[in-house]
Order: C-alpha cells, then structure tokens, then sequence
C-alpha cells in the first residue's frame, strides 16, 4: 500500500516537475539570455535539493514501476513482492548514493 | 408496520431455505426472510461432506445408505422418509454439480467421495466411500452454490429480518382433530430500522437451523438459537424428539470448534493420555469411524476413567501426524488451520486436543415427507412447512450419521419448496392476517424496551450463561435422573429470572441487545423441552444416553416424543415410529 | 456426572486487563453525542491472551454496555460476518487471538472502511453485495445437461479452487486504497467472484464476465497495491486471482 | 423504510461501452512506456547531471550542443512525448480516482487535455524549429560550434 502511494506521488510530482521543465527549456527559442537567466537560478543550492528531488522520484517510480509490471507478469514476483519493495530500495539507494555524492558537490562545491 | 404479500414466505436462507427458494420462486411469489445475510448462515460451516450412494469410486447402493441411515439412527428413524432421503441423494448431489458445486474429483473426472462415521457396505461389513465433499468446507461450497443460484434467479431476499412470530388462523391446540388449521402469515423485526413487519403468505416455509446454543460447548454459531422450534412451540405446535441432541466426537478441546468427522474419514485416529488407540475397544470392526454418539460416549469414558490428555486430563487427543502434510492440506485445510490459529497446535506433527461438542438437534418441528408441518400425530397445518435443521421427519432418528445433513437440508429443502409452491397456486386467498397479528411481538420488544430505563434487574448475559452451564453439566453425553431434574429445576428458575431481564440499548436501529434477549427466551423454551423429553425417556438410544437406564428399551420407548407447550408447562405424547424394512436389532459396529 | 470439564484449557493462561479502543457510532444519538457522530470510546476487559478480539467484544457487550453493535455468527473463521479493522488492519474479530496484537497497548477497533456505518461497527453491505451481483457469479452452461455430473479433471478443479474459498467478508475490498477513494471500483472481491467462474473449465460464461470487468471500474482500477491479499482471513491470494484476469484480458485465452 | 433489495441497486456507471477496450490498452499503454521511459531518462539525467560538471554546466550552449546531433533531438523529442502520454495517462487515472462529480470530472480531463497536448506540441517545436546560433545573441553565450557558422 505504501509503494502505491509512493508511486502515486512521485508521479504527479514528475508530471508537474515536467511541465515545467518544458516550459523553461522552450525559453531556448526566445533568448539564450532568457534561457540562462533562468536556468542560473537552478543552480542555487535549493534548487539543487529540487533537482536531486526531482531524481530520487524519477528512479523510485521507475524502479518500482518494474516492480509492478514483474509482479503482473510472474508469479514468483507476485509472491515476493515484499522482498522486490526492498530490492526497489536498494537498487534506489546505490544509484542515488553516488549520484547525490557527485550532484551536491557540483551545487555546493560552487564549481 | 409495514405489511407485505408474498405466495410463499420462507424464513431462514441457510442450505434448505435457500435450497427451497430455488424451487419455490420458480414457481411462485416468494420471498426469504434471514435473520442473517444468506451466506452467513450456518451451512457455511459443514464440513465433512454430503452423502450420496454414487457408487463413483466403489461399489455401493442406496439401499445400503437407508439401512446406515436406519441403524445409525438406532432405529428411531421413520423409514419411509430415510428411502427418500437417501434415494434422492444422488440426483441432490448431481443438481448441485450442475449449478456449479465444485466437489473433489477423482482422477477420471467425477466426484470424488469418501469415508464417513456409520456409512458401510453391504450392512456393516466394512467402511465404504459415500460422502461426496469439497475439501473440508463442503457446506461452504453448497451454501456458495445456492446463494449463487439464488441470485441467478433473482430471488427476493430480507437480509436481517429476524422472524418473531408465526401467525395461524387459529390456535391449533384448541382445534379439534381433523380440523383445518392454516397459515397466515409471520411477523418480523427489520434489524436495520427496528420496524416491525407482517408477511401474509398462502405458505411458509420454516428453514431456521439448529439450536445448538443451548448448550456452552457447541460446534453451532451464536446465531443458532432454535428461533423456528421456538416460535413453532409458542405457536401451539409440538417438537418432535427433541431429547436427542447430537455431540460431535472432535470439536476443539475447550472451544467446541468443529474438526470434521472427515478428519478420521482420511485415516485420522483417536488416542487417549496413553497413547492408544482406544476406538478398538468400542467399536472393533470400523473403530474410529463408529456413529457418532458411539464414539463421543467412548471419549468421554476414557476421560472419566483418567485416561484423558493434557494438565487436567480432560481431552483426548486426534493424531493426524502419519499423514502427509500434502494429503492434509489438500483434504483438510481449514481444520488443520483452526488447531493452529485457537489451539496452536501444528497438526503435521502434534495430535490435537478434542472433547465431545453439541451439535446437532435430531429433533425440531415434526414434518410429513412432504415438509408439511404435523400439529398432532397425524394433521397437519395447512400451508405450513418446515425443513433442515429445525425440522425433524424424522430422517435422524436417535443419532445422525455425519454428513446425512447436509443430504437432508437439500432432499427435503427442495421438497418443502415444490410442496409450499404447489399449495400457494392451488389456494385463492391466503388466511387471513389478524389486524393484530403484531401484537404478540410489539409486546415482547415494547416490554424489552422499557427495561432501559432501569426495571429489570437480571442480565441477559448472566441467565444465558447459566442456562448452557446447567446444559453442558447436566444434559449432555451422560444423563441420569438426577442431573435431569437439576436441569429442569434451573431451567425452570432461570425462566422466572428471565422475566426482570433488562436491556441497555434503547434505540430502534440494529439494536442486537434486544434480540439476544428474544433468542434467550427461545433457547429457554428449547432447553425445557430438550430436559422434559430426556427425563420422560428412560431408556438409552444414539444421541441421548442415559446412565440409569443404559441400553436401549424396544417395549416401552420404539416411539417418537412429541413435546407441546401449555400453561402449565411441557406436556408429553409420542408418535409411532415407522418402520418398513428394518427390525430393530442390537447396534454394533 | 459429566465428563465435561469446565473449558479444558490447552496449556493454562493466565488473565490480564486489556483496553479496546472502540470507533462508535450511533444513528440515533446517546446522551453525549448527536445522532451519527463518530467518537472514540475505551473499554477495559478482563480476558486471556488466547481470547479472540470477538470474545473481548462480547464482553463489553454482555457485561458493560449492550448497546455495542457488531456483526457475528460462526466465531470461527468461516461465515464472514465480523470484519473489522483492528490495529489498522482489516481482520475477523473471531480469527484474531488477543496475544497476536501486543495487548499491552490499547487495542483499535474500527469498522471496516468505504462502506457506509450504520452503527458501531455494521455497515452497511449493500453496495458490497451488488457488485458481487454485478459479476454474475453462478455457473453459465449451455446445451442440454448431462444425466450425470460434468467432468472435470482434478488439475482444472484445482486451477479455481483459491477462488472458492471465499466467505464475502468484505475485508479485501474495504482494505483497498482504490475503493477508498473511489467506491465505483468493483473491488477486489468481485474480482474474486468472478474468477472463481472464469477458471471453471465447465463455465461457459467467462466472456461475459470478463466484458463487465474490462470497463472502466473493473480490472485496470487495481493498483497491485496488495492490501487486499494482505486483509483476505481465507488466505486467498487475491492480488494473484486479479493479475490472472488481467492475463486473460490482454493475451485473449484462457 | 428500507427494503429489500431483490435486483442489482446500480453502484456505479457504466462506462458506456463506447471504447471498448480503452482501459485495457492504456494499462498496457503504461506498462510499455514506462521501461522504455526508465532508459530515456535515466541516459538523460545521466548526461546532463554526472557527466563533466553536473547541473552547473548546463546553459544555452550546452543544450544547443546537445540539440545540433539529431540523435538527441529525436531522443529528447521521444521522451518528451512519452513522458507526457505516460505521465498524462497517468494524471488521467487520478482524476478517475478522486473527481467524482461529472463536470469537475470534464474539467479536469479538459484542462489535462490541453496541458498535455499544448506541451507537446511546444517543445517539439522548440527541437525542431531551434536554432543553436541565433544572430541577434551575445556570441559568449552560443556554443563554439557557432563561430564556424559564422
Ligand atoms: C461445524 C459444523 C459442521 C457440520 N458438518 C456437516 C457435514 O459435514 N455434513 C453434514 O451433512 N452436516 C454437517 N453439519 C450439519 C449441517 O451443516 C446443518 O445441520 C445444516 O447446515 C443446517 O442447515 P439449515 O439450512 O437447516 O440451517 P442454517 O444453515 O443454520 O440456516 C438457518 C437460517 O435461518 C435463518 N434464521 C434463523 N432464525 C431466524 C429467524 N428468527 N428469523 C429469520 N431467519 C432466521 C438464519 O439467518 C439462517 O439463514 C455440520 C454442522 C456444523 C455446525
Ligand atoms: C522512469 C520510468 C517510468 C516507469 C518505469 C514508469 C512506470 C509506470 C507504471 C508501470 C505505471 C502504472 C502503475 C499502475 O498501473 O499501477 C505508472 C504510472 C504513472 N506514472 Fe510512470 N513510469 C515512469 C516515468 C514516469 C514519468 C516521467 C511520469 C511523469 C510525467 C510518470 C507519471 C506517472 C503517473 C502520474 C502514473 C499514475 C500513477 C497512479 O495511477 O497511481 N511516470 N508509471
Ligand atoms: S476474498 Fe478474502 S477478504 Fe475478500 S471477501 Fe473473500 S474471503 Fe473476504
Ligand atoms: S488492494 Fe486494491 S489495488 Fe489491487 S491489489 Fe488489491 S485490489
Ligand atoms: S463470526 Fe463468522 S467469520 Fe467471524
């Protein structure tokens, strides 16, 4: 149940996040003066956080998205499914790991 | 009040109420009146399975079924209905295959059967495979397979209609005989609202179950409070044999919970503190699978005589150990899963604690084959019909074999159904339903109601709890004169506390306070009769066992006990026995 | 007299106070609160950790106030009358033993949700009921019928048999997030229901079935949000029958 | 007074049958685009956020960069549209789940309606149509690509 929720929200968060994020990158075909002035503010620290927010969603829905599809698909994944939660963890926390390790030093680091 | 016409009103939608429906509401207006949601009814909870000479994986024939059937019942059983009965198994079991029943199968395909208590080959020679099941929730399945049909044909239920009274056009121990008597009609109480209902019918069915709370041990659901032999009796009708009451071998030590006889039918054996197998003692030839009241008599001796299990010694133990788990899953599930959630017992490698647990009423409302209800030895009540549990046509006799119940709710469930339809098409007019046909019950809830306010001192709690205590004490595998008239004299004392019992809810709505006082009042009655019956009776045959009187006595007792309700309390006649084929003899297994 | 035993107790067990924190509702209104209003109330019972939760329950009812309402028949698992939620999760009040839920802490009972209450803890099954309707759940033949039974090989009987063991108590779907926020859902029951009949190699109406579940509140609404399989007292594996007919509506066979 | 309740009380409505199996293929829908989304993104995020500086590289001349290989166009243009039918489809069920009223229902499928479409619709225009070097721009800004070009 938890999953399901946590699905349901880092999706909408996705969504939205997207939304967004298409809106500003089309600033490219006003003015890279535009584009950057507003992407330089995604370089502050908080938008930073954002960002690595943005990707901890993006990797627990997907993960947890093959999550569902093997359980619909197979019923030892059916049957397992709690052990594939864990799986979803972990293989969330190895590629969030580095990735944070190297994301906030790039936002905070100030390079 | 609110006021309903109906052909055919059945109440109760366990297996033979609903089993009736189907015939009835093809055929005519009908309407099912349940205290419970259908699938909530008690049939839900048999296990073991439902006999029928199919002859699908050995020889057999239903002529061996009757005399089992006969034998089992220590030739108390009227034999007539017991060829019905176990004639019309097959094409019962067959129907219920064909709405979609999904019993065991054998290899090739067809239903599978097998062992149960009392049913032999060849008159006794040796166990033989009769009951057709579904793993261990054989009722579950043909309560599952009724409701399904039920809704198939759109039959007319109201769930959580607690029936109160049944209304005649006249009180039919005033009427002469040969008079006419007939139905009118029945009241009821909607739970949901506390509305009071009159049902006027041209024919009602009583489909109500058993009544086994009586008794504090008991394998039967709380609901199962002989409501229809209450009202029955209330209304001037007689209760046929209702001193036999069925203990079933293995229920749950201290709890009542049922282990199926099917148990001991897959090779299952009983053992007492020593670790023997004492059914050899009492029954040689098919040991643990003699009839019931054989075996919970046995059980309860070895305890008696200290040979019982456990800290206390009060249980005997059921080894299921030398079988293969796989076989005991695959045929015993949900058994084996109430050992391990109540007792925590793992049954693949620990026996089981069992004692001797109520069971089943053999007695209820007297009925012809046909289902109609009998208001003396020989008349009947026009348009009134009973079937299942409650009724008593008298297919039982003293002792039911184990899974001949689930056979009778479905033979004379439909019976009852045609029957009841057939009359309604053949009357123009139902009787007439008094104005005041509610009165009886605005008066029991009214006076209930106003205890609220603080008139009453007894609790209904307290009076039920003394009641099944006395029950289990006195009336149960073992009886005497003394432990009899105990129980008549704390009956009789706990029906004068019952008078100042008060309530707590005042509301209308879902108010199950008030009803657990109404069931009391019948599980009272029942107990009355129950005791009356037992101590008129001195002799010892199936169910009911007499210490004082221990064998059974063909010159003075080979007849039914019919019990009716007076003023002046519990009044005794009997009712010849029929017997076609099969002189009594000495029961040994 | 008798060899009955006052309750011949497995082992002894010695008594012990337990709270039970109750969700009430009266439709007419008690003293204190209005007619339908919900509120917390706490009731202490003496009871044995082997007690079930519906033997707590009736001791309330018997001995301290009568006027608790619930729903309960067989107290043994199989009729499907008292589910409930009991610590958060739906259960059977008679299948759940006290010494299971850490009776130290005050023991939560609630009625089962996405229904609507009608007093304590009863709802109202109606809405339940009908889609178990909906579904068609009874045996759809055609042609004339055999003299005997149908075959039917012990592999195709096993293939629906999880399916059978259901007892309508309505613990999955009212455990379902989907039917919480939307009671338009079948709900897992149903799907149950329906499976039972779809796997019946004599059943001649699984297309049916399987129309009415293909709609917009049928199958696709599950979420494998695994609640159900988790609440179902039966040990069905619920979450596995729907993926089942999911299968079957994608790949077209059955 | 309540009675009973013999013939099915309609719980809920029936979709109308007019799409038959719209539910259906949009559940297959998700589960398609999804694992195909995961490798999108997942390269994607990899390139723009580890590779070289992380987040801080990126500006007008990064993704100009990117966008003048039409390798990453037609990338970038697949996962926008599959991000949005998936994410869209996606959103679509919520609204299912929790707008019960019927026009707040059409509302909301409107307005998810136009956002997903209207997006779509820009950013492949944005793709397509960009152009790396734009004259009028501050050349410091453009990509060194453009020197060339110019
Ligand atoms: C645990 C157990 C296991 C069993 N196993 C087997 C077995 O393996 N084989 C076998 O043959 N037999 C077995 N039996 C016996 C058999 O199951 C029952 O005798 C039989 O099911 C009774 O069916 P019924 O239809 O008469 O009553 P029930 O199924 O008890 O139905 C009674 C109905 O009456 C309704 N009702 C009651 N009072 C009222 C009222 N006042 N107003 C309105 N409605 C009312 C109830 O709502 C219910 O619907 C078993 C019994 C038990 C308890
Ligand atoms: C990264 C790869 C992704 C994978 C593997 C994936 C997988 C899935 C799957 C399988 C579902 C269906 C869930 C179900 O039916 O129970 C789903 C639902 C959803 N997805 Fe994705 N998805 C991914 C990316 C995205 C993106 C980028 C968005 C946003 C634009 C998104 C938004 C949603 C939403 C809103 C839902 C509906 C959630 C719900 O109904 O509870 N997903 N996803
Ligand atoms: S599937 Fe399980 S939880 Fe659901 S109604 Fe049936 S028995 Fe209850
Ligand atoms: S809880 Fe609900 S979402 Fe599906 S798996 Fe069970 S039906
Ligand atoms: S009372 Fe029957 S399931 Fe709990």
């Amino acid at each position: 149940m938890w999953m399901w929720v946590v699905h349901r929200v880092t999706g909408v968060a996705i969504f939205f996040f997207l939304l967004v994020h298409v809106l500003d990158t089309s600033l490219v075909r006003v003015s890279p003066e535009a584009y950057n002035e507003v992407i330089g503010s995604y370089k502050t620290p908080l938008y930073g956080l954002v960002e690595a927010g943005l990707v901890a969603a993006i990797l627990l829905h997907g993960f947890n998205g093959l999550r569902i599809i093997a359980v619909d698909r197979s019923t030892w994944a059916l049957r397992h499914q709690r052990q594939l939660v864990w799986a979803v963890w972990i293989a969330f926390a190895v590629l969030m790991v580095p990735f944070l390790w190297r994301h906030l030093g790039h936002v905070f680091g100030g390079a | 009040m609110t006021h309903h016409e109906y052909d055919v009103v059945i109440v109760g939608a366990g297996g033979a109420g609903m089993r009736a429906a189907l015939e009835s509401s093809q055929r005519a207006r009908t309407a099912v009146l349940t205290k419970l949601y259908p699938t909530r009814s008690h049939t839900g909870a048999a296990q073991g399975g439902m006999a029928a000479a199919l002859a699908n994986v050995e020889d057999d024939n239903a002529e061996w079924h009757v005399f089992d059937t006969v034998k089992g019942g220590d030739y108390l059983v009227d034999q007539d209905a017991a060829e019905i009965l176990c004639h019309e198994a097959i094409d019962a079991v067959l129907d219920l295959e064909k709405m979609g029943l999904p019993f065991n199968r054998t290899p090739d395909g067809k239903v599978d059967q097998r062992r149960f208590g009392g049913h032999t080959r060849n008159h006794g020679e040796a166990a033989v495979r009769r009951a057709c099941y579904s793993a261990d929730r054989t009722g579950h399945m043909i309560l599952q397979t009724l409701y399904q049909q039920c809704i198939k044909q759109e039959v007319e239920f109201f769930n959580e209609y607690y029936v109160l009274d049944l209304i005649l056009d006249q009180d039919p121990q005033a009427a002469a005989p040969g008079e006419e008597v007939a139905v009118a009609g029945v009241v009821a109480l909607e739970l949901s609202t506390g509305q009071i209902h009159t049902f006027r019918a041209k024919s009602v069915i009583f489909a109500t179950g058993g009544a086994g709370k009586v008794f504090k041990t008991t394998s039967n659901a709380h609901t199962l409070t002989g409501d229809g032999m209450g009202i029955a009796l209330n209304a001037g009708l007689p209760l046929e044999d209702m001193e036999f009451f069925q203990f079933h071998p293995t229920g749950l030590a201290g709890l009542g919970i049922l282990l199926s006889e099917a148990a001991r039918g897959e090779g299952g054996i009983l053992r007492n503190s020593e670790g023997e197998r004492f059914m050899e003692r009492y029954a040689p030839t098919i040991k643990d699978l003699a009839p019931r009241d054989m075996v919970a008599r046995a059980m309860a001796n070895e305890v008696r005589e200290g040979r019982g299990a456990g800290p206390h010694k009060d249980y005997v133990l059921l080894d299921l150990t030398h079988l293969e788990p796989a076989h005991i899953d695959e045929k015993l599930p949900d058994i084996t899963e109430f050992a391990r959630t109540y007792l925590g017992v793992e049954p693949y490698t620990e026996p089981v604690p069992v004692y001797p647990t109520a069971h089943y009423a053999m007695g209820g409302i007297p009925t012809t084959v046909r289902g109609e209800v009998l208001r003396n030895n020989t008349d009947i009540v026009k348009g009134l019909y009973a079937a299942g549990e409650c009724a008593c046509v008298s297919v039982h006799g003293a002792n039911r074999l184990g899974t001949n119940s689930l056979l009778d709710i479905n033979v004379f469930g439909r019976r009852a159904g045609i029957a009841a339809a057939e009359h309604a098409a053949t009357v123009d007019e139902a009787a007439v339903l008094p104005d005041d046909a509610a009165a009886r019950v605005e008066g029991i809830v009214t006076r209930l109601l106003a205890t609220v306010s603080g008139s009453g001192t007894e609790r209904v709690a307290d009076v039920r709890k003394a009641l099944q205590e006395t029950m289990d004490r006195n009336v149960q595998v073992f009886r005497d004169a003394t432990s009899l008239e105990e129980a008549q004299r704390v009956v009789a004392e706990l029906k004068e506390r019952y008078k100042d019992v008060a309530i707590h809810d005042r509301g209308r709505r879902f108010n199950t306070d008030l009803l657990e006082a109404i069931e009391l009042g019948f599980l009272l009655e029942i107990s009355e009769v129950v005791v009356a019956g037992a101590l008129a009776r001195q002799e010892s045959r199936g169910g009911h066992y007499r210490e004082d009187f221990p064998t059974r006595d063909d010159e003075k007792f080979m007849h039914h006990t019919m019990a009716y309700a007076t003023e002046d309390g519990v009044r005794l006649d009997t009712k010849p026995v029929v017997v076609t084929k099969y002189q009594p003899m000495e029961r040994k297994y | 007299m008798t060899a009955t035993a006052e309750s011949p107790a497995v082992g002894e067990v010695k008594a012990m106070q337990v709270t039970l924190r109750i969700l009430r509702t009266n439709p007419e209104g008690t003293d204190d609160h209005a007619p339908g209003e919900s509120y917390w109330q706490e009731f202490q019972v003496e009871a044995h950790a082997t007690d079930r939760v519906l033997d707590a329950l009736h001791k309330i009812k018997w001995e301290q106030d009568g006027s608790l309402a619930f729903r309960r028949s067989c107290a043994h698992g199989v009729c499907g009358s008292d589910a409930m939620r009991i610590n958060a999760r739906n259960r059977l009040a008679c299948k759940t033993l006290l010494k299971d839920l850490n009776p130290a802490k005050p023991i939560i009972v609630e009625p089962i949700k996405g229904l609507p209450v009608e007093k304590d803890l009863i709802v109202d099954m109606e809405p339940f009921f009908a889609s178990y309707r909906e579904i068609m759940p009874f045996l759809v033949t055609t042609g004339n019928a055999p003299t005997r039974e149908r075959l039917q090989s012990p592999e195709d009987r096993q293939r629906f048999d999880d399916t059978t063991k259901c007892i309508l108590c309505a613990a999955c779907t009212t455990s379902c997030p989907v039917f919480w926020t939307d009671g338009q859902y079948f709900g897992p029951q149903a799907i149950v229901g329906a499976h039972r009949f779809i796997f019946d190699s004599r059943d001649e109406g699984q297309w049916d079935r399987l129309e009415i579940l293909n709609d917009k509140a049928g199958v696709w609404k599950c979420r494998t949000a695994f609640n159900c399989t988790e609440a179902c007292p039966r040990g069905i594996e619920v979450t596995k029958a729907i993926s089942e007919v999911k299968k079957v509506l994608t790949t077209g066979e059955i | 007074m309540m009675t009973a309740q013999p013939s099915v009380r309609p719980p809920r409505t029936p979709s109308g049958r007019t799409r038959r199996n719209a539910e259906k293929w949009s559940w297959v829908f998700m589960r398609i685009t999804g694992p195909v989304l995961l490798i999108l993104i997942v390269t994607h995020l990899f390139i723009n956020l580890m590779t070289g500086d992380g987040i801080s590289q990126i500006d007008f001349a990064f993704v100009a960069g990117k966008w003048a290989s039409p390798l990453w166009q037609v990338w970038d243009l697949l996962m926008l549209v599959l991000a949005l039918l998936h994410g869209g489809n996606g959103m679509r069920l919520l609204i299912n789940d929790y707008a019960h009223h019927p026009w707040l229902r059409k509302v909301l499928h409107s307005a998810l309606g136009i956002a997903v479409i209207g997006i779509i619709v820009l950013g492949a225009l944005v793709i397509f149509s960009f152009d790396p070097c734009p004259v009028d721009a501050d050349p410091s800004l453009l990509p060194s690509f453009c020197e060339d070009v110019r």
